[in-house]
């Protein structure tokens, strides 16, 4: 077998067995559906339904993971070029970062309502200080001598940003885009707990409510690939984009 | 019963003296778990509420607070609910022994092979209320017409709100519906016009804020689902029902003096709950009084048509696919003494 | 505060063969030929926090001459490179006067310093596409002169190789390219050919010297630091021998070869003397 | 100004200034206590009871925080010394990467109760991906020269593991700690959320179920100072451990 | 597969004097000095995917000679090394044969490769700790003998250090320390003065040599990778030249020089024609 295939075959045979044994043990145990679900009745439960609703949190996850990493990378560029901005907002930011946005969605949706915004705000929220830490860090990873050689030719700071900063963050921004693909997926199903009638997150607090454990673990199942759509999605970019480094697998 | 009886009496008459229906209840029960009580450990069980700990639940705390569940021969543990707490998986999965929760879960649950039964409901005439504010000038299900209306989307409080539109017969295509939590937020900055609530709770918030309030009660477009029932599973049922009758009983006794001790109760429920505030406390519980119905017979008493009228409403809204048998989902032999 | 001024005009004559004038040795000619001085490094100093590196540097570049830098590992050699280029400023009291505009020095640094998204001929023209260069010439134009230069290296098959494609010889020659591209009338050069194997290096200092002496260039003066006695010999017409940490110029040996130099000169008597010298002169330190 | 000064007054500086004109635009536009609060309203709060409650979510963190990076760690050596393992879960391992938590803690309450454990799970699941991740990545980046010394003096396995391997992944490690340090919380409110008596999270619950917005603040900056300090903590062991490396601020 | 077999027993003779014997060049001696021999490499040939970098190479090693190997850069002498100390393969074909115990053979890479989080002792150290060498001193012995090489590289003052603090001069010499510290009696070398300035340099060259001729150490054998002929001629007793990528040995030669080796002697007739010689050579592949 050749490594390549290998690559594909491990992670299916053990996805695989997995299942298998997930589906056994269910049957053998007798463990009641309420409980936990055995993967054939999860399966059986995928629908048009389930997929409208991935398709609505897909939208305001992209939407704020867009939003927001337009916005970190602009702030981010405001702190490389501002010290008093870097130096007073930047140890902030760190404080905010540290707060819980599930403990913030109540207040999204008294602000913003309960239609997409709400959630768009949540994705934002999350997703920004993933790409604002690692873009500041990107456009400073700036090699001293490389720097040194654009000061030596005289080049202007808009010449230093857009030949020198800019790729340089490249690796770092895709890095943050990585982390936070997944975390806009979360955000908005946070956002969507906290009211909605649509998307995952309302998919899984109905089901709970109907106890329909199937259509909550195929909720929390379309939720994952979600995150691995987005993820897929930026993992091929940066390959494009960062053709010079060999890129991380995760 | 006459336990019962006598605490109702208690209630419907002028103010009795404390001493009277609780001391004879008190009789009641520890004569029937008496050669027990001294002798043996007490049996622990856990009882799940729907809701956090407050005054909705205060005969339970009664109950504990007086040593009612003592005298039968339980150490019980009251665990508070929350949003979103899935509090018939808990009982069902046999983890804890009893839950509170709307009756509408229970159908529901049946038919996903969960055997959970209903043992007593706690509110006979429901909590639930559609209210707005005063200034809106809507009173009536009509005057939501083209309005914006809060709804709790999945249970008993959607399930309610579905049932009076289609009651009321108005257009339910012109109310645009706002999923919302339990904040109640939106109601006062307008971003809705009505919002779906306990009466005993959020209408009472909404007045704490200084808002004047319009009620809309279920009651008036003939509706009136359990939203507050004690529950067990079938299993606890057949293997103890002596523990069952027992809770049950001491329960009710509990709620029987919460009834007659409103103050007290509400003294009582801040010690359980976490930063309750005791003026809110106490409102809550004068309201709920008038709910319990107690001149209706025995306190917890269950109809079997409230329970049929449900489950119609349930298949019509698709919350049930089949009819269950109603007979298994609900009983009221642990209220007889 | 230390003043850099640049007086303008490129400085064309080339002193063609080497002045054989003796004792050009030790301190300073600061100010003594300002007609022929292409840079004056007038006692600069310079502390980093508390270490000082420079300690009191005078040193004047002759327009027209090849001058290499000897001295120890982490002597300060770079240092001195960065302070002409205006990347460090001296401590109070130090000054540098730059007699051509700044814009027609060229550096090699020590390290490649190549972007690694840009392709050999894109990290070529660089220096053409920023700053007070890009508007002197059209892309054409540009892209001409770096592919002339690339050439000049040995490394037009590799036009479209990215830098991490190359080894580590080649990216310093496309280094080297960068900064011929730019047509320089003066070269630093931070040990430029370190990374290369005796016979390419061989090649490329030859190269160089060639360049250096062809008057279709502007380049007319060169500043390069080297650890190869060697190479310093065959390649200048001065060498700066700097002392250690502290700093400052211990020697300044006058090369007797004629030009144009050639490889085989290495076997010269006077080449062989010369090199003797500076070695016994490195061990004294 | 020296910078280390500056360092310390900017934050400040911008943070005083930014409460002082949100307390100003409260009391301007007399905004409802119920929609936002003024930093004084939520100042008057704070008392032994919200820190009673920051105690028992921190102490839920720490342990789920504490369990998820042994087992991470433990897990990515095995990842490293197994092929199969490797291939076959590191890709399972992504996907359920992107299952957000919060979709998961209604049926850790199921499983576990709502005791301490449904909230020490939250709080595992979510930091053992970073963890693990970043433990796989640090124990891989072994010099390919230093291993070929390692085997060139024969070295046993052993002896690369603890003088090799491990040293060479302490600053993956320790960056892994830092970003989950701040997730750990989120895990523990997410599971108070879901059904507890005690806890920041549920706090914020009870003061949104009571619309005691200020009480509600308190919650969500204690949150926030909870992150700030598992993240102080781990900053400050980063230094001591990682002595060789210059350490990212962030 | 290939074999690669080792015969136990450490060769201890010196082969004092280097052998004037002429002819020394060109085509492998394979197997034909058995007795003599440290390292034979027999049609060694290593392909990486489809690049062949080494073309059936064969080369013995004598006990007691310094092998100095020059080749163009890329063309496959860290190959070659890697090969000798298996850590890598030689194609189908190709063979390896030790003739001292595996762990007899001290390896300084091209690159220092020192744990960022030890002491420069503490590297030094580190191959005396890990593998069958543990077993053979205490650990009072292991720390005397990293600090006596540590104070032969003149780094007695930087002993507590850590890597970074160090110049990659001097983190190049604590590899070389390490190397030493585990007393070898095959020494292999890859480019190991790259880093240091000329004086540092020849002063290891001369440190090398000594301890090479010293009986009190076991070091016996040196093969040394360099990119300087000068080096190359003033240290060996032989000089393998290497041919461009696909590689080969192109030629042998024997320097004419007597033991123990001066720094004067780069002066010496003898030692000026051998460079002569073997940069014409270099400039003819
Ligand atoms: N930014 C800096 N901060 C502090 N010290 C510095 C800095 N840059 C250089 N130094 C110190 O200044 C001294 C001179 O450094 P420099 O790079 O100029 O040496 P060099 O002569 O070029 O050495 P080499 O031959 O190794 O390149 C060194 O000791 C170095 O440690
Ligand atoms: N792991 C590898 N995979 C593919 N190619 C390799 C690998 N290692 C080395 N090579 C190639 O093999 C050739 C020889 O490399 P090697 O490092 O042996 O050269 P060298 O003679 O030591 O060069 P230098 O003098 O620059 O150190 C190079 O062209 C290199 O690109
Ligand atoms: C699982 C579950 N959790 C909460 C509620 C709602 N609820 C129960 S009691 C009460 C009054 C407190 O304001 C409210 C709003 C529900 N119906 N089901
Ligand atoms: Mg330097
Ligand atoms: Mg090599």
């Amino acid at each position: 077998m050749t490594t390549k295939i290998k690559d594909v075959l491990y992670p299916i045979a053990f996805a695989v067995g997995l299942i298998l044994i997930w589906e056994a043990v269910v049957r053998i145990f007798d463990i009641p559906l309420y409980l936990l679900p055995a993967p054939s009745d999860i399966a059986r439960v995928v629908d048009g339904e389930l997929l409208r609703n991935m398709g609505a949190t897909l939208y305001e996850a992209v939407l704020g993971f867009l939003l927001a990493n337009v916005l970190g990378f602009l702030t981010a560029i405001l702190f490389v070029h501002s010290r008093p901005a870097e130096k007073g907002i930047f140890p902030l930011a760190i404080a905010l970062k540290t707060t819980p946005v599930v403990a913030l969605a109540p207040l999204l949706v008294i602000w913003l309502g309960t239609g997409y915004w709400s959630k768009v705000a949540a994705s934002m929220i999350i997703c920004f200080f993933p790409i604002l830490v690692n873009s500041v860090k990107g456009l400073k990873a700036v090699e001293h001598e490389a720097w040194e050689l654009f000061s030596a030719y005289k080049g202007t700071k808009a010449e230093i940003f857009w030949k020198l900063r800019l790729p340089t963050s490249l690796p770092y921004v895709l890095s943050a885009l990585k982390i936070s693909s997944s975390l806009a997926i979360v955000g908005a199903i946070v956002g969507e707990f906290v009211g909605s009638n649509k998307g995952l997150g309302y998919l899984v607090l109905l089901s709970s409510y109907h106890l329909d454990t199937p259509v909550m673990f195929s909720a929390i199942a379309a939720a994952a690939v979600a995150g691995l759509i987005l993820f897929g999605i930026i993992a091929s970019v940066e390959k494009r984009v960062i053709f010079w480094q060999k890129v991380d697998e995760v | 019963g006459c336990g019962s009886n006598s605490a109702s009496n208690g209630t419907s008459g002028s103010q009795a003296p404390d001493g009277g229906s609780a001391s004879s209840a008190t009789a009641a029960t520890s004569s029937a778990a008496s050669m027990d009580a001294g002798t043996q450990k007490l049996k622990k069980v856990v009882v799940r509420l729907k809701w956090i700990n407050q005054a909705q639940f205060a005969g339970f705390y009664m109950a504990k607070e007086k040593g009612y569940y003592k005298d039968a021969g339980l150490d019980v543990d009251i665990r508070p609910g929350g949003s979103d707490f899935p509090s018939v998986q808990m009982v069902s999965s046999g983890s804890e022994d009893f839950g509170v929760t709307g009756a509408d879960q229970i159908l529901m649950s049946r038919e996903k092979g969960a055997p959970v039964v209903a043992l007593s409901v706690i509110y006979r005439s429901t909590p639930f209320v559609l209210f707005t504010l005063k200034s809106s000038g809507i009173t009536s299900m009509k005057d939501l017409e083209g309005q914006k209306v809060g709804v709790k989307l999945g249970g008993n409080e959607e399930l309610t709100y579905r049932a009076m539109v289609n009651k009321a017969g108005v257009k339910a295509k012109s109310i645009s519906e706002m999923p919302v939590k339990f904040d109640l937020s939106p109601l006062l900055t307008g971003q809705v016009k009505a919002w779906p609530g306990y009466v005993i709770n959020e209408v009472i918030a909404a007045q704490e804020q200084g808002e004047e309030v319009n009620v809309i009660y279920p009651s008036d477009y003939g509706i009136n689902f359990y939203a507050d029932t004690l529950f067990t599973t079938e299993k606890m049922i057949q293997k103890d029902p002596e523990t069952v009758k027992g809770f049950v009983q001491a329960t009710m006794k509990g709620w029987d003096y919460a009834i007659n001790h409103p103050d007290e109760a509400a003294q009582v429920t801040v010690q359980f709950g976490d930063q309750l505030n005791l003026e809110h406390e106490t409102k809550m519980m004068k309201a709920s009084i008038p709910l319990l119905e107690a001149d209706k017979g025995p306190l917890g008493q269950m109809e079997e048509s409230q329970w049929s009228t449900l489950q119609d409403s349930l298949i019509d809204v698709g919350f049930l696919k089949k009819k269950q048998d109603l007979a298994s989902a609900f009983t009221n032999e642990f209220i007889q003494p | 505060m230390a003043a850099i001024s640049s007086l303008a005009g490129s400085v064309r004559e080339r002193a063609a063969g080497a002045a054989f004038d003796a004792g050009g040795s030790a301190g300073a000619s600061s100010g003594a030929h300002l007609q022929t001085s292409a840079i004056s490094i007038q006692n600069c100093s310079l502390t980093f926090g508390s270490v000082r590196v420079l300690n009191g540097v005078s040193l004047d570049v002759r327009s027209g001459e090849f001058m290499s830098i000897l001295g120890p590992s982490g002597c300060g050699k770079s240092t001195l490179l960065r302070l002409i280029l205006g990347l460090l400023r001296p401590d109070q009291g130090g000054g540098i006067t730059l007699h051509v505009p700044r814009e027609e020095i060229g550096i090699v640094f020590q390290k490649p310093v190549l972007m690694p998204w840009q392709t050999a001929i894109q990290n070529i023209e660089l220096p053409l596409n920023i700053g007070p260069q890009r508007a002197k010439q059209s892309k054409a134009e540009r892209r001409e002169r770096a592919e002339w230069t690339l050439e000049l290296v040995g490394l037009a098959d590799f036009r479209n190789h990215y830098p991490q494609q190359l080894s580590g010889g080649m990216q310093q020659r496309i280094a080297i390219a960068r900064a011929l591209a730019a047509n320089p009338s003066i070269l630093l050069m931070d040990e430029p050919f370190g990374a290369l194997d005796e016979f390419t290096r061989e090649k490329l200092n030859i190269e160089l010297l060639r360049l250096w002496a062809n008057p279709d260039t502007k380049l007319n003066t060169v500043v390069m630091v080297t650890h190869s006695i060697q190479e310093s010999v065959l390649m200048s017409d001065r060498i700066v021998m700097m002392s250690p940490r502290p700093a400052n110029v211990s020697d300044i040996v006058q090369v007797p070869l004629a030009h144009p130099r050639e490889a085989e000169m290495q076997e010269l008597p006077a080449f062989l003397s010369t090199v003797r010298e500076i070695r016994k002169q490195v061990k004294a330190l």
